[in-house]
């Protein structure tokens, strides 16, 4: 199999750069100039999957719809969400009067930079990383649990009933769906023995692990799928916003590019979810493999890897929308009762299984 | 063991209804040919009116320049809102007796609640509603509309 | 129950009322000091049982106003118009609102319009128009020049 | 958004916020004050009247004739059922006999109009629980009851059809075949609305149990139509006191006793059925005769009061009309269902969380203009 890889491996290609710099310049410039080239990179990155995916989203729903969406700019309305962002660019950021102007301001900031963040430790590829860090899982659920923070600030510090609604809804709402996120990662973590990204990915490199893992794997996938759902205000659980009770939740009171920059967060945390549940539960950029059939194995390998990861991640970010057009809301005491009374328990049973598999070694593959 | 079986009862209920309803907008989702959207400004050439949509009022000329109206004012009395306002002017006609023709009829679109009543109390059918129905313009002046033309007269044998 | 067994039973109740039967309904008049006793007795007489208060209508009949309620019974399906009449000058009907409770959406409706004060109604504002709004104007004799036209 | 309500006497807890005039869940411009406490609801206060048009002033210096337009755009979601109730009245003061064909016809198209107002429903409740997909089902399924509408009265939603004395124009040649192919399309849908939304666990969870109301609260509040009927009131006019051709069709009374959000749901749901039950029925029996009886050109009530009531859409809708001889009415009232229907709001929602508030006005199903006039 290593020659399949070293026609995708980037591992080769960053060295070379991180060679090329330092024999240019003094080690401190080449790490700082690596730094300027990954976050500029990092910044196109994003503007371009959160404009796409406003756009992605729009034409799904349309599709669910029997319309047809966006049509108008560009072929296909191809365009349509940057002429949006430049809408919003331009349109006037209203001031309130009543407003904590400081926290007003730092609110969607706080939002947009949390979910900048998470992005640094996904494997996009074999060497394709911006930075691997041993505790990944760790990381990513703790820095996009940050994301709350600029949400409560944000409905707190508008003034604004209907902004405080929205955030305290949101506050509650988060802290608890955390738990079964980080419970369901757990799960695949106790299967793959480790917290490091690229090692769950390199660990599914055989069998993808919601294959390895059966049952008590594909348990924790519906319940993640269902807790990053929520942890991200999407679908049923967009309480919220839920613009037919609060009109648009805490972020009422936001204009212009503030409010892009909620609406552009919004759809960054989807894919940072869907990247994760990717990676974790269907490999990442790892092709599917499957133990015994060599053949095909090989012919999966010809697929770049990181058409794997865009693939899978654009196949959950879509069950996610889809979700969101056929469900209606649910209630803040039902999402509670969901979380507590039906998610949280049957992952913590769920991890028990699944520590009691891997001790016997009843898992598929190897 | 009954509570726990009854819980997974309610788990799996509760994941079959969802998939009921995940199933039908899945569906749509693969079948952009029940997409019912009309692109209206480019299907405008085939864009094909019912006969009877009450678009705007008119008043239909033949090929001499002659409408049917002659003046009554019925439709002003019936118009629930101060739509039309008829202007009849009296000449004399050829044999010396006094008639009333009509001047202008004057249909105030912005007003219009597209009732029939006009077309309907008529008693010569001097008036009919057309199909058209793009009224956008850019001044509210321009929907006070003259709608018998410039030179026109009573067709005869109408009145 | 047919008219003439409604008309025994009503005029039993309130001696004081003029029962007329008109073209659809059993017509029943009675001035505003028995009305609040009468409504009682319809709604909780079991023959009767006047539950259902499908209609509640502001009059201005000229030299005075009025209202006029239509009762429905949904048990037996009969139905009985009362009409309770007061001065112009100043016009008070006791409210059933307690009685039925539609009645007190009613009410102010015909408070807003007609300017009929309805004793012990539990919150008798306006309810469609603003509060400085001036006259009445669904009395005969309102005069649209007060209010600012927009 | 939130302007600041001052009240008498407010707890330290509770905060007064305003919904609407302009908000997503009001269906239009009515205004709520609500009292919460936290997500609790204390009270609702409705306030009208930003929509008032004073409908009921305007009646008194038109024709009858002229009324019909009027009517149209109280309740605009079932405009035939208002203009038939005019129709009535006047007809029944005249002793104007309308030919068969049109009582008829009349049936049809009121029944066609109250599927479409249930579509309608149906979409707005869906996006009220935050299901924006079922808005665009319905509308799509909608659209074809409005083309049947189109093609024979010109007009989409309101069409100002009848007339004292009949119609405004005759059917359509192409009627009968539409509207029995809409049925026929229909009934193959209906079932889609059900796996999208009757059957969908949140919905329920949502739906059931929340805002009851008891048939004894019905009556008093006067609650009628389906939401009246969800909770075990009797009070469908077309059974008790029948008018156009409905002495003439079966069709059931659609009842539930629960109550509740989802019982008035089911109703609405169930009376799309029997709504399509009575169309099969008279539609390929629509018998000749003329679309409208001979009427003077003005036509002058004699002197009296007439009352005509009506099933609109949303509840029982009523006309009374006190007539001095004159060509036009002496006073006209208008007795609007979802006026009533409002009046127990407050009720319904108290104790309950906002979001109930808006799935409980959903299933009331108000149309602003209609409590208004």
């Amino acid at each position: 199999m290593p020659f399949t890889f070293s026609i995708y491996d980037f591992t080769g290609f960053t060295q070379w750069i991180d060679t090329a710099l330092r024999s240019a310049c003094s080690p401190f410039w080449a790490v700082l100039w690596e730094m300027v080239i990954v976050g500029v990179l990092f910044l196109a990155f994003y503007a371009v999957v959160g404009l796409y995916l406003v756009y992605a989203e729009r034409k799904v729903c349309a599709f669910i719809q029997n319309r047809v969406g966006p049509n108008r700019v560009g072929p296909y309305g191809f365009f349509q969400t940057i002429a949006d962002l430049i809408k919003l660019l331009m349109k006037e950021l209203i001031p309130i009067k009543q407003a904590d102007k400081l926290l007003f301001n730092l609110a969607p900031f706080i939002v947009i930079i949390t979910s900048f963040l998470a992005l640094a430790a996904i494997p996009y590829a074999k060497g394709l990383h911006p930075i691997d860090l041993n505790i990944g899982v760790f990381y990513i659920m703790a820095i996009s649990s940050m994301g709350v923070v600029g949400i409560l600030l944000a409905g707190w510090s508008s003034n604004s009933k209907y902004s405080l609604l929205g955030a305290m809804r949101s506050g509650a709402q988060i802290i608890s769906y955390e738990l079964s996120v980080g419970l369901s990662l757990i799960t695949i973590c106790v299967l793959a023995g480790s917290m490091q990204l690229s090692t769950i990915v390199e660990g599914q490199r055989d069998l993808w692990f919601i294959f390895k893992g059966h049952i008590p794997a594909i348990t924790a996938f519906v319940i993640y799928m269902i807790a990053a759902t929520a942890e991200t205000n999407r679908g049923p659980f967009d309480l919220a916003e839920a613009e037919s009770e609060l009109a648009a939740g805490f972020h009422t009171e936001y204009s212009g590019i503030k409010f892009a920059f909620f609406f552009l967060a919004e759809y960054m945390n989807m894919f940072i979810v869907a990247s994760l549940a990717a990676t974790i539960f269907w490999g990442g950029w790892m092709p599917l493999h499957v133990p015994g059939l060599e053949g095909f194995n090989h012919v999966m390998d010809f697929i770049p890897p990181v058409l794997w990861y865009v693939g899978k991640t654009v196949v959950i970010i879509l069950i996610m929308m889809w979700f969101k057009w056929t469900f209606p809301r649910l209630r803040i005491d039902q999402l509670l009762t969901l979380e507590w009374k039906f998610l949280l328990p049957i992952s913590l049973v769920n991890i028990l299984i699944m520590a009691f598999i891997v001790l016997m070694g009843w898992y598929i593959g190897l | 063991m009954r509570e726990i079986f009854n819980y997974l009862k309610s788990v799996f209920f509760a994941l079959k209804s969802l998939w009921t309803g995940m199933k039908v907008t899945g569906a749509y989702f693969f079948k952009p040919w029940k997409i019912v959207t009309q692109q209206y400004p480019e299907n405008r050439k085939k864009l094909q009116m019912y006969e009877r949509t009450k678009g705007e009022l008119v008043m239909p000329h033949n090929e001499k320049n002659e409408h049917q109206c002659t003046a009554c004012g019925i439709c002003q009395l019936n118009c629930p809102n101060g739509t039309i306002e008829v202007k009849s002017v009296t000449v004399e006609t050829t044999d010396g007796k006094k008639k009333k023709v009509l001047d202008k009829y004057i249909y105030n679109l912005g007003m219009c609640t597209f009732c029939g009543l006009c077309v309907k109390v008529c008693p010569s059918d001097a008036i009919v509603f057309s199909n058209k129905f793009e009224h956008a313009v850019f001044n509210k002046n321009k929907l006070v509309k003259t709608l018998n033309k410039e030179g026109s007269t009573l067709k005869k044998g109408a009145e | 129950m047919t008219n003439q067994e409604l008309k025994d039973n009503l005029q039993r109740i309130e001696p004081t009322a003029t029962i007329e039967e008109g073209k659809q309904y059993l017509n029943v008049t009675v001035s505003p000091e028995k009305w609040h006793n009468l409504a009682t007795q319809l709604k909780e007489n079991k023959e009767l049982a006047f539950d259902y208060l499908f209609n509640l209508t502001g009059v201005d009949y000229g030299d005075n106003l009025g209202v006029v309620y239509h009762l429905e019974s949904t048990t037996h399906h009969h139905v009985v118009v009362v009409k309770v009449a007061t001065n112009r000058e100043n016009p008070e009907i006791p409210t059933i609102c307690d009685i039925w409770r539609t009645a007190e959406f009613h009410e102010r409706e015909a408070f807003d319009f007609f300017g009929i004060k309805f004793t012990n109604h539990p919150d008798l504002r306006r309810i469609f128009l603003d509060e400085d709004w001036k006259g009445f104007p669904l009395r005969k004799d309102y005069d649209p020049s007060v209010n600012p036209t927009y | 958004m939130a302007e600041e309500i001052i009240i008498k006497e407010a707890d330290e807890q509770e905060i007064s916020i305003n919904m609407g005039p302009q908000h997503p869940s009001t269906h239009g411009v009515l205004r709520l004050v609500l009292s919460l406490k936290g997500e609790i609801v204390n009270k609702v206060e409705p306030h009208c009247g930003y929509i008032h048009r004073g409908i009921e002033k305007m009646t008194e210096s038109m024709t009858y004739q002229q009324i019909i337009h009027l009517t149209d755009r109280l309740d605009y979601l079932s405009a035939h059922i208002n203009n038939g109730a005019v129709c009535l009245a006047v007809e029944k003061a005249l002793e104007v006999e309308v030919s068969e064909r049109v009582k008829v016809i009349r049936t049809i198209m009121d029944e066609l109009n109250r599927i479409a107002s249930h579509q309608l429903w149906w979409c707005s409740f869906g996006m009220d629980l935050g299901g924006l997909t079922c808005f665009f089902y319905g509308l799509r399924d909608r659209e074809k009851i409005l083309d049947i509408f189109e093609e024979t009265t010109g007009s989409r939603l309101i069409q100002s059809y009848y007339c004292p004395g009949g119609l405004m124009a005759d059917l359509h040649p192409n009627f009968q075949t539409k509207v029995k192919e809409f049925i026929k399309y229909f009934r193959k849908i209906l079932p889609e609305y059900d796996e999208l939304l009757s059957g969908n666990i949140i919905m329920m969870e949502r739906a059931i149990g929340m805002g009851l109301l008891t048939k004894e609260q019905a009556i008093s509040y006067g609650v009628t139509g389906p939401s009246g009927r969800g909770s075990g009131f009797s009070c469908d006019v077309r059974k008790h006191h029948p008018y156009h051709a409905y002495d003439k069709v079966k069709f059931n009374e659609v009842l539930r006793t629960e109550g509740d959000t989802y019982a008035r749901y089911m109703v609405r749901m169930d009376e799309m059925r029997e709504s399509m039950n009575i169309i099969e029925q008279l539609i390929d029996n629509i018998p000749e005769g003329d679309y409208v009886a001979k009427m003077k050109p003005v036509i002058k009530l004699p002197e009296g009061e007439y009352y005509q009531r009506v099933e609109a859409a949303r509840g029982e809708f009523g006309v009374y009309i006190i007539s001095k001889g004159e060509k036009n009415p002496y006073r006209m009232k208008l007795r609007s269902p979802n006026f009533s229907n409002l009046s127990s709001l407050d009720l319904m929602a108290r104790g309950n969380k906002i979001a109930d508030l808006v799935a409980i006005g959903g299933s009331l199903d108000y149309v602003i203009p209609d409590i208004d006039r």
